[in-house]
Formats: C-alpha cells, structure tokens, sequence
C-alpha cells in the first residue's frame, strides 16, 4: 500500500508506474487494475478559478487514507492500493488525487477504486480554498457529503 | 469544580478563518464533551458554520467526553478529492 | 479519441502520458479521469496459464470499439475517451486492454470507463486462445455474456 | 433458382478450428438468411457450438437476408479485454 501526502507538484503516472515497478511489476495474479485522477478544473459552480490552495490535517489525513484503503482491500479483496494527494498551491489542470486499485478480476477493482475515492470526499480532512480572481472562497463540500454523526450546525 | 484538564485544540479551514487562529491550548475543567467545549470556545460568536469534531485523529460524535491530553480539532466538513 | 490494436507488448501507462500530452494535457475542463487496465493472470478458471493466444476480426473490432467509446461520449457526456487492446501472443503480466475516459466531474468518467470495459467484453470481436502447459484451450466467455441477438446453438 | 450472388465467409477463432479453413468465397443462389448459409455451410457437422453472425462488420440476427458481395463473418462469443 502507499498512502501519500505530496506539497509540490507531481506526475501521477509516473508514481504509478515507479510503485508499480517496485511492489507490483511481476504480480501475475494481478488481472485488474483501476486508476482515478481527479485534477483541477479552471472552473467551478459557475464561477472560474484561478488557482487553488489545498489544506490538511497532517496525521489525521494519513490516518484516514491508510484506513479507507485497508477497508477496501477487505471489502472488495483488492490486491492491494494507492492514493496520493496534493496540498499547497494549485494551478488548473494540476493533478490533485490518484487512486489505484489492483485486483484478479475488474469488478472488485473498479468498485474498490470507486469506494475509495467516495469515502476520501467524505471523511479525509482536506479544505479546498479556491481564487476566483475576484477573490477566495472555501469550497461547500455537495450536498450529499455535508452531514455526518459529527456534524452540528451552531 | 472536578480536577483541571489540558486539552491541544487545532482549527482548521473556514474554522481558523472564523476563530482568527490556527491552535490554542488550554486548562479547563473535566468532565466536558467535545461539543461543551465547542459551546465554550464560540460563546461570543454568531456563526451558522457546520463543524465536525475530532479527537485524536478520529472523527466523535457531540457527546465524545474530553480527557486530560487530548488533541481536538474542529473543521468544516471536507472538501478534497 | 484513440482506438488501437497493438500486435507486440506495450506500456499502457507511457502510452496513456504520450496521449495525454498530444490532446488533453491543457484541457482545464477536465476534472476526472477513469482508467481501466487489463493483464494476463498466470491462472484461469482454476488452472494455470502459461501464455496466450489473442485474436481478433480487422476492421470490425476497431468498428466495434469506435462505437462504443463514441456511445460512451453521448451516454456519459465524457470529454474524450481512449481504447488500446493487445492482440498477438501474450504473457503473464503483460498488458492487454486500457480503457480511459476524461470529463469534468468524477461520475461520468467512473461509469463511462466501466460501461466501455463492458460493452468491449461482449462485443469487440476478440477472442483468447490459453496455453495451460497441458494444451490449448478457447477461453469462454463469463455466462452472463453468451447470449446475444444472434447466438444460435446449432 | 434466383440470381447468383457471390459472399466472402471469414471464420474465427474455434469456429475455424471446427471448419478447417479460415475464409472462403462461394457463388450461391439468392434469397438466402445468414442462418440459412450457416445451415447449409455446416450440414455434416455435428456441434453444439454457439455461433454469432456479422454481416459487413456490423452483428445480424438469423433471418438477416444477404446480397451479393456481402462479407459475412462466423464466430463464437468473444472473450477479450
């Protein structure tokens, strides 16, 4: 597994295939393998984006990731997981997150893939603050994602 | 009045924009959930601001009762990915 | 958007950079992207797979994979969409499909990817011929996938 | 007896196998379904084997009627990615 907080800007494939290479490269039960990039858009609730600062909680952020992929290495018997994550400044088209699964067959790696990345959106402490050129703002999390047992409204 | 407790607190976000600082430490009375405590710390403020609570690096519910130590955070519900 | 069948081993990941960097490297719009990659298991329905056969029908198969990654441009309102199949002799652990999509949001490129791989799996006009060391054998297709319009058992 | 018409078979993969040759060409009377051509090409074969039809590249049901110079292609269900 790699679980990753990166400050600076990266190659997302490239650290796929230098994790690859090392951990992965001769695993021949592998048959499946899921990759998502999420990257920043220079738009965003109708509104364009200049830039971006990316926020976390060092510690509880790496604390989360280890467990959201370890849960869906159980959940979904993956073989094993990657994600890496920017935080500091970014530009549009920079990438943000990448996850990657590995499985023997594509279901459980799509559906790991996918789970992973739901439940990072939802319970992984980033802050997203972005420069509209008109000024800052902090992204509102969709609606979907705003409540949880430890949400409260004061 | 039950023994003193020192509790580590962290803000993060819109969080630290609205308490107009990043962290605090600070001796307070036992017996205190983490949302007590959240009720302490913004008695002066108005704010409609969902939050979340975490002690120790784990997300608690409202009633999650503080012990001497521990390190809190409040932060607005999450944005990454 | 990219179609190919590739007669000798490949890197899908240099390939995927490679595209990426002609066409969609500057696009801002694009927020997601979703990627599949396929690679030889060393066993298959309980036996053990020393390489493989994998042979396909020019001029329909790339028909049939245009199609269905422009099916997949419509459905999943995807920026762009990308398909690369191995054909040839193969062994464990080498690559034999990537699928990749772009689109603005996360949910798009999730379900387009995956809708691609499915489509491909019951219509793309490939088939697999495994050496198990003990002889060859046409692989079968998963039993949800026999049955079509014009399946006929004769 | 109608018009002849002249068709281009391809095989794949284990329907070659089973008919032993990998493409053909044939002169055939007209008003024929691509069923039809299948019956008459594998009438002293025996085999449980599913078939599927493609006419020019594009799949067909069995009552596709075939013209002269079509491509017709048979083989079993596919198996890739």
């Amino acid at each position: 597994m790699k679980i990753e907080i990166i400050d600076e800007k990266f190659d997302p494939w490239q650290s796929l295939v230098d994790y690859k290479r090392d951990e992965l490269q001769n695993n021949p039960k592998i048959g499946a393998s899921s990759v998502f990039l999420g990257t920043m858009r220079d738009f965003n609730e109708g509104d364009e984006v200049e830039s971006m600062e990316l926020e976390h909680y060092p510690g509880m952020t790496e604390k989360y990731l280890t467990d959201i992929v370890n849960n869906a290495i159980k959940k979904y018997k993956i073989i094993d997981g990657l994600v890496m994550h920017r935080v500091g400044h970014l530009n549009p088209t920079d990438p943000i997150v990448i996850v990657a699964t590995w499985s023997e067959h594509r279901d459980n790696a799509f559906n790991a893939t996918r789970a992973i990345m739901e439940s990072l959106k939802v319970e992984a402490p980033f802050w997203k603050k972005e420069d509209t050129g008109k000024g800052f703002r902090w992204v509102k999390p969709a609606a979907s994602q705003e409540t949880t047992e430890s949400t409260n409204e004061i | 009045m039950g023994k003193v407790m020192k509790l580590y607190i962290k803000y993060f976000a819109s969080v630290r924009d609205m308490m107009g600082k990043d962290s605090e430490v600070i001796d307070i009375d036992t017996n205190l959930t983490v949302f007590g405590l959240w009720e302490t710390l913004t008695l002066n403020l108005k704010s409609d601001m969902k939050v979340m609570f975490a002690v120790n690096h784990e997300y608690v519910g409202k009633d999650f009762k503080l012990k001497h130590g521990d390190e809190i955070a409040f932060f607005p519900p999450v944005t990454g990915g």
